[in-house]
């Protein structure tokens, strides 16, 4: 692994966007984004990746690959919770580590994009189903979570909130982010195959911003990442090495997935960026409305203030080392 | 009365239960309270700011909805206290 | 009347992402555009539509049919909103008549902008001067219904709050919409006129744009008018019927001044949008303040809950048949 | 004092002339009142939320502005309550 | 108690350090002090709008705030007011 | 002097907007454009202004005439101030002439991009290292006003607010919009020398999407200017004429610097405007915080009521014809 990818990765104008928004937190600077500016921003590029999803999956049709990846996605998505669960337990209640395992096994979109325009900085193609797995990962990993505090501490809880079923799918599938990223992709998909010559006419909108429009977001989260940073502090060593080591580790357990799914390194890349990354935007709403047992500090600051910069700043290219490393090896 | 405005929805149905003559929303707000942490963790994409809600009413009324409201606070979060107000 | 243009107008984009923000309030999903992300999007179409229209009609001169076309237009914002006090008397109070009426007299701008979007999707041309018309159109609606409110009921109204004739029109000529609809109109005349090179300098933003910002604009129509929806019940029976049968009747007499105004198709499809369409924004602004006497909610859940996803929806794909019905035939 | 944005000039202009020492208004409110129904209504494109004003003066002063404000309201809707409040 | 968005984090550090049990703030405030203008002309790109904060605490803890906001409110320009409220 | 170019500035859509938008609040229209919508346009333009000045720089290389220019810009910054308040204090307290003085040594980067505008517009090439000018001269203006305040009334103020350099120096440097726009222009410096196809990304959002979001917030700027002007009636004639004549005098003096830094015209052009120009955010968020003293009203009013509109509309056509006027002189 050498050096070079990560500079290559740090002077990519997204990037240094994050940087400098962390830096004025830094310095004190009263640079700021109001609300609700970023939700313009995220709004627009879970719209956009969404749409653009779609068309690629309508161009390309569904290819053999395209079952087995997105099972292979929910499956993680699944999985990862409860290995962040069993870890979480040695030092935190149910309810904190639900909630903390919860947001590692979603994803974050936001990293997502990153990974993306990285792979175009880096001129290796990726496939459009590839959000499909990033919008079907954000569910699983929330109802998990919300059985474990079901099933694991049925017995703390007052009475009249015992959760349905009902209320977990709801809190889980309609989230307004899930929501809007597979609606976005269902347009796109139509759009393409019955009104082509709508998606030149929203490519502007859609294509053509979408960088800028990542990097004045990415200004902001570096700002807020920034900000929530020193909460950590409070939350001990045990978390700090958690919001780091878990990324890492999902990695390497995504990129031997990958591997065994034979995705080119592009789609890799993107899978394992899936599996690393953490979620700090609908797995936080929908815990704090469900499980307000646990602190949110501890979900927000670890998954925001520290795993989201690694990933952003390090964790892509190092992944991307990992998948050049693993994915040519000579088959299982 | 303050809570989190992802509890406003709960909170809105037990005034309307309770037949209150009006009431008034403001959104947006944050602070801190004795345990948890500050809420304007969780503004910055639009989530969750605490709501402030304002009403006036009779005596009786309050009577009515004390425990329903207790029970959302001290489950969720929230503070809600009582002035005296004579109308204008 | 075939089914298929109707399906055709449900795939384009704008109309998708419109029944996506409406399914979305269905499902009871916490999809939300925070205030005043909407504005920016109503300010934007209005800036941009003006500005090509005024650029539009300065290229295209002053036709014969600009003038006649324009009176008309005026003619039927006055007019409907009479047919419609007659018809609303029958159930509500002289306050509530006029505030509906003035509202069905007057335009949607947004409305107008799906039928443009269809029409170019449909590779039918149109003239800019049609803005002119939707410029036109809101105003005299307003000072109709206050008219209305000012001899019919004179009697019931408190002495102080005496309407003043210049404060209607200050209230219908001088409200935000009106005003920079017609304002960037006369900016896109005279940049065409005087400084050509501005045109291209601007066509990224109000051109290119402008397709996808309709789009999140109309995810976000789709939320607002769902949300309005269910207050309808409350309204009667009588109202919905009105609020369906109302634009239809208005279109139907607006394919025939538009076939004596000898019209082409799509600027008679565009005469027929305005006199279709309702306002849920100029008009109840205006209503609010001069009638507080009427129910907000009337006039709101009717235009906005009912009116305006049926033009969109189904309302635009109709009149175009209508309108290649009526306009053929020989002449009158 | 809870009122719609709409009439916030004429209100404010009402203060103006009773000379008050001072007031602040905070935009954006929603709510609902006895007979009308849900501000939210006509937030929706940035028109028309409520307001709530808060005004600290003297007893004197409130009975002056009494009337105006009560007419004010009654016409367009709105609530205005008195509270005691001493300087900090 | 109500004062420019700029002075907040002095009087959130006056606050954190006499212990209260928890504040709530409302941004964007706007309003017309006794001297100084309106202070909306500061709104106008987002810097400098007034903060509502309120505090719900003992009559003990204002004691020990009063002299360091007071100042704090004084030299910057805001009001405190104090009204009794009760625990619902 | 004659009368044309300043015919065509008023007619390039930027200038027209802002018209729109003062005109609007003369006949009390309702347009407004709600907080925090204008934010949003301010951060962009800064942003873009200085990734595009970044890009400029390093394509351009640092030539001999940057050091020199951007010397003197800071020199200007000032000297401005001292002789504003010297002039100031015939009528004013020490508080107010530095606040006021701060204000016109200082910049408006609306004002630097309109100049841009008009240049483009005519067809003058200019470079970006005067993007660096820009930066620079927000910041030397800021201390100046502080230290006039602590050496001129160190007497009258409260002991515990003595200013301490170290808050001086963090309030002028690390200013929001100056550190925006510095970093952006580091960022836009870095794009160009290590990742040259991120800047063809970026195009569509800083490049093409410019001229049109300066018109919307021109725009707003129209209104807020118009609202402002009316509370210059209170500061008397004397501040009034100052607003008017500073920025002529500052221009002045400009144009013979420009003239001895062998700047060509359009380089010197915005030498010029950014002597005359006075700040309405930096500056004035600054002194409300450290000089409370100083009347907002009168540092706002007199920068954002009279002298922007002057500079945008009348100002900048006139310091051309002063440059083309100057300039070509023989050499001094
Ligand atoms: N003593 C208090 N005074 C004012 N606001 C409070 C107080 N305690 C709590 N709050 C508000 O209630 C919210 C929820 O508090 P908590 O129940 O501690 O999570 C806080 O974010 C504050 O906005
Ligand atoms: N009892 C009340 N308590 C608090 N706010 C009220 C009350 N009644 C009315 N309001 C506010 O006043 C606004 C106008 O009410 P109305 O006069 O009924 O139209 C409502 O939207 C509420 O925001
Ligand atoms: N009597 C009052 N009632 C309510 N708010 C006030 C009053 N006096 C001042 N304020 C608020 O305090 C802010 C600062 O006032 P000042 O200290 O005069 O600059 C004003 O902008 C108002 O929002
Ligand atoms: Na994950
Ligand atoms: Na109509
Ligand atoms: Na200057």
């Amino acid at each position: 692994m050498e050096i070079n990818p990560i500079l290559q990765n740090v002077l990519a104008p997204p990037v240094l966007f994050f940087l400098i928004g962390a830096i004025s937190v830094l310095f004190k600077s009263d640079l700021e984004i109001p609300a609700p500016l970023p939700k313009l921003f995220s709004l627009y590029l879970l719209l956009a990746i969404g749409f653009k999803g779609g068309i690629e999956i309508q161009k390309s049709g569904f290819t053999d690959q395209v079952l087995p990846t997105l099972s292979a996605a929910i499956l993680m998505s699944l999985v990862i919770p409860l290995i962040g669960f069993l870890i979480l337990r040695y030092k935190f209640d149910v309810f904190n580590s639900a909630a903390i395992a919860a947001a590692y096994g979603s994803i974050s979109a936001v990293t997502f994009i990153s990974a993306e325009s990285f792979l175009e900085s880096q001129k290796i193609a990726f496939d459009g189903f590839m959000v499909g797995a990033l919008a079907l990962m954000e569910s699983p990993a929330i109802i998990v979570g919300l059985l474990l505090v079901k099933f694991a501490a049925p017995q703390n809880r007052p009475k009249s909130r015992k959760m349905h079923l009902s209320a977990i799918l709801h809190e889980s599938l309609l989230n307004g982010s899930v929501y809007l990223l597979l609606s976005s992709l269902i347009v796109g998909f139509l759009t393409a195959s019955s009104n082509p010559s709508g998606i030149a006419k929203m490519e502007p909108f859609t294509g053509q911003l979408f960088y800028g429009a990542e990097c004045f977001f990415l200004l902001d989260m570096g700002i807020v990442a920034a900000q929530r940073l020193p909460r950590l502090k409070n939350a001990g060593s045990f978390l700090i090495g958690f919001a780091i080591f878990m990324p890492l580790f999902n990695a390497f357990i995504g990129v031997f997935v990958a591997r065994f799914l034979s995705l080119e390194s592009g789609n890799a890349l993107l899978f394992v960026v899936l599996c690393a990354s953490a979620s700090y935007l609908a797995v936080p709403a929908a815990m704090r409305m469900t499980v307000p047992e646990a602190k949110s500090s501890y979900y927000i600051s670890t998954t925001l203030g520290l795993t989201f910069p690694f990933n952003i700043v390090l964790g892509i290219p190092i992944y991307m080392s990992l998948v050049n490393t693993i994915i040519p090896l000579s088959p299982l | 009365m303050i809570f989190s405005e992802r509890e406003l929805d709960a909170i809105i149905k037990t005034l309307e239960k309770a037949n209150v003559p009006g009431y008034t929303v403001m959104k947006h707000a944050t602070g801190r309270g004795p345990e948890r942490v500050v809420t304007e963790d969780m503004e910055f994409t639009g989530l969750g700011a605490n709501a402030h809600v304002i009403v006036f009413c009779e005596q009786e009324l309050i009577d009515k909805m004390r425990d329903n409201i207790r029970d959302d606070l001290s489950y969720y979060g929230g503070v809600a206290y009582i002035s005296e107000a004579t109308p204008l």
